[in-house]
């Protein structure tokens, strides 16, 4: 076992204890607990700034803690931490064996800043000229080309979007610290560890998967991430509106399983998560409209969690509407208002039509990483990464490579964080059965018998 | 506007029940008086009885001890503080301080309706009572400090004997 | 064996003090309530405050380099922030105020938002004065703060493991792995738990005693394992790093253990056993509900059955025609949500006055996986399944598609209209008369040869322990940690972990993954020599002192408090003393003291009369 | 801007733009339709506070987009909210100093 400080038992600048892949709640989560095991980890996280999805949420079910001030601290944690190495805007490319370790190509992508010049001051980005759609507003807000990702990220440091940047120059000349560097080329090298934990999360199916929802035609019809940025205290509009034209929506609808427990569309499994997001952002929405009916159209209630009946319990008393039925089609109208054709499954099976203003579509989860034989892991028939014995749930099946949290399939962040733990222990089990040489300080079983334990 | 009386309520809250019960209260959205002010406190048994006497003497004009009633995670720690509680009541009596100015009540970490409930009843009923008497409650706070300095003599007796 | 050195940092002890306030806007979750600028312009006139600011996430990186910043360039050396919870953050705050170089402990968080800008909402103008009184009594408070040190005590590096089930076998089998020793302590003479009786286990079919056996093999030999069975926890004292043990047996039943493959006879003759620990893991797990005779006809009904007792004879029975009691078998019910999402006036009380209003998890799965085993087994047996919600979640979906596909016939009841459960007609052992939802709330009748409870998990009832450990319970009587998402697996009780179904119900690789979260929070401290504790403990000025042992017969915690002689001017004098390591930080002695000589680190009774006088002292904030 | 380019920022910037060149003009356009489209929309505003619908008939630019730049221009500081119409909420233009 490593004891001591991390500098001091660095072997080379580039051999780590474990590399994590993705800084997500999981993978922030694997590595803090590895690290305050006194091993040294490496966090590489694809976008420019750690804290994954969570981060970007509202806030969260059961307990309707806010979302960020759950993440923010082990963002934080993990960017202090004396035994994490944290690199933001890189990929994993490859992860081959090397010996008794594990060699990764990384590519760290051209941020077109000097990170250790860079202050975070964000001088850049009010001289910068170009607005385009905010990724993190999941589009409904505005970024421009060179600009620190959001209020909370970390690190704090800007990122200029190429795609957008007219080369203007502007940037250059009021960064005061001369951190702009516009020549910039994107580096790649290779790192060595003893484990690897992936933690690569998820991503949200289409809205246009389902042709009769004509989610290309409204912008009304609208994922859940947006609902969650128009429901955060920092979200684009600074209150909830509909995204075509700014109206107060008097009438919202849920659309649960819209993209999954469906085989035509690739996804037979349930997500998991979106009938209990999806009942948080109906009270949530209800307590930032009061007036607005909110209706929930579902096939069951999966409320399975703790705490999680009597969340839904909660809503049901708070007003919202939970139809039983099936969402054959919304159809958007001139006026841009949605027209709900559904099959009321307990009133005779009847179809209604009802109108919205808002209708939300509970999409698939679905792995982010599509090819996790380039990182030395296998993946199941519905696309996550296997986990094939069911004594270590948080193993790959490949010597020294672990998975925690959505990665290895739909959860909710409770049970990512619980797998998140479940995998480095794990590793740090791994790790120690790895170095064979027995360490002669280690710890030897103490206890009193009285009374003799013979046989 | 006619002058309405505000009465200061001190709400002591234990760090492991009644201070996460007020927060549930919070994050419930629920509301109540914005008199009501929190101090976390690991057990309220640490206080004397002069300090609750002193508190009324600077102004505050009720108290609500908000403990862990039989959830209290020190051993012994809820009945000694009833024990002083009490006395102390007692001592307002006598000194002339209404009772009601003093509550000890368990408020667990989800009680959100004992928590309002008693913290509504309170300002109600001091409202009702007008400011505290404070020249009355110095006195009782001097006599508790007394008598808790006496029991110094009083042992240092018993152990000369 | 504790350590209390007095921090000589000149820039906190000889100085004027110099106070930081910084208040959160919580990104609108304050500000859109008190005001946080005129808030701030009034703080800025109280005493001794050198430096106010307001952000809009003070725990953010930004916001938090802002403290670390001030505290250098503008010489602070007490700080208060003004947000959310302590719960949250005042942890994070405290790191913060040490990174920028001052201790720890001089700061103070004052909650604004949970009991303040959310309990007062419709009055921004008390909300923003109660924000400016509790800022000022914890600026007074501050006046009287000392630098204080955690208490460095030493550790005993090993893991007592409470429960022999799979989560407590999982949890030992990695603690050791990883090179910590573990005691396991089962109540019962076998190790496997549950899931050791379970024929088939989901999703992947594989047979429950051989998992088992897989988990008891792994920690049976381990030279850093060692087991005790039909043992039990009698006494339990100390603290993290430092929990001291004593373990007691259950006499010996005249049939030998040896006939007991997984009894691991290490306990055999053993009277008692004493352990010092540094961690302890609960791994208790559940048990299925017991329906009441009657419930359902349970009891009464001998072809009514729990959902267990099927799995287990199911196993056993020859393929051909469904026998079950000797009888065929056509029509077979399942029964989903028995003793679980149950509702006030509909389902009588459990035994302490309560529903059990959860979710249980795991049997809509388990159901349908038995619902389509026996399709498959014996197709022409008709299944009906009666349900609220089918809760198959992640991939266990198949298991609903599936037994869709192969012909189970599903019913859906409402929660407020049970099914009834009554004797059968014509040849049929019973009859279940249900309103059915799916077929729009028309009552229907189905004959049924056997019908199968969906019996969900409740918390295993382990009274002693949870007194011994002083462990919180939920209302849904499972073990509760102390935040879900923070810290999922920790108990309130620093140094106990939660392993698996005592804490809630879960399902077998859930509570695998749980227990190896459990694992490495268990690891995480003893993976270093000594442990750090918080400060705040008694401590006996001893200057003041005069020997009178009132705060002796006051305490609670044997060895906590003790008297010492020492000289004074030549003369030897008694004088009360604290042992940190044992003394809980009750105060229980601070209150009895003649002198004030004795008072609470951290807590001191200056520092509530400090507050108390910034409570009465603030003026109100205008507008 | 006070700060002045250096010759090694000036090659920066020459590789960056040769590297990035906009060869179909997608960029061009998109950065050409966007400050037009900023301009009247600021104009609109400048006569004085508006809904969304109200600016889109004003300027006859696509809804969506009025309420994308006017979202734009709160984050960024030069509009902010000014009451609300019915269902919709008011913006108004914060005029900038010295400008």
């Amino acid at each position: 076992m490593s004891s001591g400080n991390g500098a001091a038992m660095r072997e080379t600048e580039n051999h780590f204890d474990v590399v994590v892949v993705g800084g997500g709640i999981a993978g922030l989560q694997s590595a803090l607990d590895l690290a305050d095991q006194d091993y040294r980890v490496l966090v590489v996280e694809k976008q420019p700034s750690i804290g994954g999805r969570m981060i970007s949420l509202s806030k969260v079910f059961p307990t309707l803690d806010c979302a960020s001030c759950i993440t923010t601290p082990k963002m934080s944690a993990a960017a202090h931490h004396s035994n994490i190495t944290l690199m933001t805007y890189t990929t994993v490319d490859a992860i081959e064996p090397a010996g008794d370790n594990h060699r990764l190509t990384l590519t760290q992508m051209a941020r077109y800043v000097d990170t250790s010049a860079c202050i975070g001051c964000r001088q850049c980005e009010y001289v910068c000229p170009v607005e385009y759609p905010d990724p993190f507003e999941q589009g409904m807000g505005a970024l421009r080309a060179i600009s620190v990702p959001f209020a909370n990220a970390i690190p704090q440091y800007a990122v200029l979007n190429p795609e957008y940047c007219i080369g203007c120059g502007a940037c250059v000349r009021a960064c005061a610290s001369d951190a702009i560097r516009l020549d910039q080329q994107p580096k790649t090298l290779t790192v060595e560890a003893g484990a690897v934990v992936l933690a690569t999360g998820f991503h949200l199916n289409s809205t246009s998967l389902k042709p009769q929802y004509n989610a290309s035609r409204s912008k009304d019809i609208v994922s859940p991430l947006q609902v969650e940025r128009l429901l955060a205290p920092h979200g684009p509009y600074g209150r909830v509106l509909r995204p075509s034209d700014g109206k107060i929506p008097d009438s919202v609808a849920f659309v649960l399983c819209a993209g999954s427990r469906d085989q035509s569309i690739g996804v037979p499994y349930c997500s998991r998560v979106c009938c209990m997001y999806s009942i948080k952002q109906a009270m949530l929405l209800s307590g930032a409209l009061p007036t607005a009916d909110i209706t929930i159209y579902y096939m069951d209630i999966r409320a399975f969690g703790k705490g999680f009946e009597q969340f839904y319990q909660n809503a049901k008393a708070m007003g919202i509407s939970f139809v039983k039925g099936k969402v054959a089609r919304i159809t958007p109208q001139p006026n841009g208002d949605l027209m709900a054709r559904v099959e009321a499954i307990e009133e005779d099976g009847r179809v209604m039509e009802n109108r919205h203003d808002l209708v939300v579509l509970a999409q698939g989860i679905v792995p982010e990483l599509v090819s996790p034989e380039r990182l030395g892991a296998a993946k199941e028939e519905d696309g996550f990464i296997r986990r094939p014995d069911p004594l270590r749930p948080a193993w790959t099946g490949r010597e020294g490579i672990f998975v925690a949290g959505t990665a290895a399939g739909p959860k909710d962040i409770v049970d990512s964080i619980m797998e998140a733990g479940s995998a480095a222990m794990e590793a740090s089990h791994y790790l120690t059965q790895k170095r064979a040489t027995a360490d002669a300080n280690a710890p030897s079983l103490e206890l009193e018998v009285i009374g003799a334990a013979s046989e | 506007m006619a002058f309405e009386f505000e009465p200061k309520i001190l709400v002591l809250a234990t760090l492991a029940c009644a201070y996460p019960g007020a927060d549930a209260v919070g994050k419930a959205h629920l509301e109540y008086p914005s008199n009501v002010s929190i101090l976390r406190v690991p057990s309220p048994a640490l206080f004397p009885e002069d300090f609750f006497a002193r508190a009324y003497a600077r102004g505050i004009d009720g108290i609500l001890i908000a403990s862990c009633g039989s959830d209290c995670p020190y051993k012994g720690a809820y009945d000694k503080l009833a024990a002083r509680i009490d006395r102390l009541v007692q001592r307002m009596k006598e000194g002339g301080l209404e009772i009601e100015r003093m509550r000890l009540t368990a408020i667990c970490t989800v009680c959100i309706k004992a928590f309002l409930k008693e913290v509504t009843q309170m300002d109600s009923r001091l409202r009702e009572l007008g400011p505290v008497n404070r020249s009355a409650a110095t006195e009782i706070w001097q006599a508790s400090l007394r008598e808790l300095q006496a029991g110094e003599i009083v042992q240092m007796a018993r152990s000369a004997s | 064996m504790s350590e209390q050195k007095k921090s000589s940092n000149p820039k906190t002890e000889s100085q004027k003090p110099r106070i930081g306030v910084y208040i959160c806007r919580c990104g609108g979750n304050i500000s859109d309530v008190v005001n946080t600028d005129a808030l701030a312009g009034k703080v800025k006139q109280l005493g001794d405050v050198a430096a106010c600011r307001v952000e809009t996430f003070m725990c953010s990186d930004p916001g938090q380099a802002t403290i670390v910043e001030d505290i250098q360039k503008q010489n602070l050396n007490r700080v208060v922030v003004a947000s959310c919870s302590p719960f949250l953050h005042e942890l994070t705050f405290r790191t913060v105020v040490q990174r920028g170089g001052l201790n720890p402990f001089l700061y103070e968080h004052v909650n604004i938002r949970e009991q303040d800008s959310w309990a007062h909402k419709h009055d921004p103008v008390g909300a923003t004065s109660k924000a400016l009184r509790m800022i000022n009594a914890a600026v007074g408070k501050l006046h009287h703060a000392e630098p204080l040190e955690r208490i460095r005590m030493g550790n005993h590096r090993q893991t007592l493991v409470v429960g022999g089930g799979i989560a407590g076998l999982k949890t030992a089998a990695e603690l050791a792995g990883k090179g910590v020793p573990v005691i396991l302590v089962e109540q019962s003479s076998s190790l496997g738990g549950r899931v050791a009786l379970l024929a088939r286990t989901f999703p992947r079919e594989d047979e429950g005693s051989v998992l088992a056996k897989k988990l008891i093999a792994q920690v049976t030999d381990h030279p850093l394992v060692r087991i005790f069975t039909r043992a039990r926890i009698e006494r339990v004292s100390g603290f993290i790093g430092n929990f001291d043990v004593k373990i007691a047996f259950e006499p010996k039943p005249d049939a030998s253990a040896s006939s007991d493959p997984q009894g691991a006879g290490h306990s055999a003759n053993a009277a008692e056993v004493y352990a010092s620990v540094g961690t302890i893991i609960v791994a208790t797990g559940a048990d299925p509900y017991k329906p009441a005779r009657g419930e359902y006809g349970f009891g009464e009904q001998p072809a009514v059955v729990s959902l267990a007792d099927f799995l287990r004879q199911l196993a056993t029975l020859p393929n051909g025609n469904f026998i079950w009691n000797g009888k065929r078998v056509r029509n077979v019910g399942f029964l989903h949500c028995v003793g679980s999402r149950q509702v006030e006036g509909v389902n009588p009380p459990q035994a302490d006055g309560k529903i059990n209003d959860y979710c249980s998890r795991y049997c809509c799965t388990a159901i349908l996986q038995q619902a389509l085993t026996l399709k498959m087994r014996f197709p022409d047996v008709n299944v009906f399944d009666f349900y609220q919600d089918i809760r198959t979640y992640g991939g266990h979906e198949d298991y609903y598609t599936k037994s869709s596909a192969a012909g189970v016939v599903f019913l859906r009841y409402h929660a407020e209209e049970p099914p009834v459960v009554e004797p059968g007609e014509n040849g049929s052992a019973l009859k279940v008369r249900v309103k059915d939802y799916l077929t729009f709330g028309e009552e229907v009748e189905v004959p049924l040869d056997l019908l199968v409870l969906g019996v969900g998990l409740v918390a295993h009832d382990i009274p002693e322990l949870i007194d011994l450990l002083k462990l919180p319970v939920g209302a849904d009587r499972f073990l509760q940690e102390v935040h879900p998402k923070l810290r999922p697996v920790e108990t309130a009780v620093n140094g106990v972990l939660l392993a698996g179904t005592a804490q809630a119900p879960m399902n077998i690789e859930e509570t695998l993954s749980a227990a190896g979260a459990a694992a490495v929070k268990a690891a995480i401290p003893l993976s270093r020599d000594a442990v750090e504790l918080d400060p705040f403990v008694a401590e006996v000025n001893a200057e003041k002192c005069n020997g009178c042992e009132r705060c002796l017969t006051e305490c609670a915690y044997t060895g906590a408090l003790f008297k010492e002689t020492v000289q004074v001017d030549g003369e030897s004098a008694v004088k009360a003393r604290v042992n940190p390591g044992l003394c809980f930080g009750c105060g229980a002695c601070v209150a009895v003291c003649p002198t004030r000589a004795i008072d609470l680190k951290g807590w001191t009774l200056d520092q509530f009369d400090a507050m108390i006088d910034g409570l009465v002292e603030a003026v109100p904030v205008e507008g | 801007m006070p700060a002045k380019l250096t010759e090694a920022h000036r090659q920066a910037l020459k590789l960056f733009r040769e590297q990035h060149s906009d060869l179909d003009g997608t960029l061009k356009k998109y950065v050409a339709d966007f400050r037009h489209e900023r301009k009247q929309i600021t104009e609109a505003l400048r006569k004085g506070a508006g809904t969304v619908p109200e600016l889109t008939r004003q300027t006859g630019l696509p809804v969506d987009q009025v309420l994308w730049h006017v979202t734009a221009m709160r984050k960024y500081g030069t509009v902010q909210e000014a009451g609300a119409d019915g269902d919709y909420v008011k913006y108004e233009f914060i005029e900038q100093n010295g400008k």
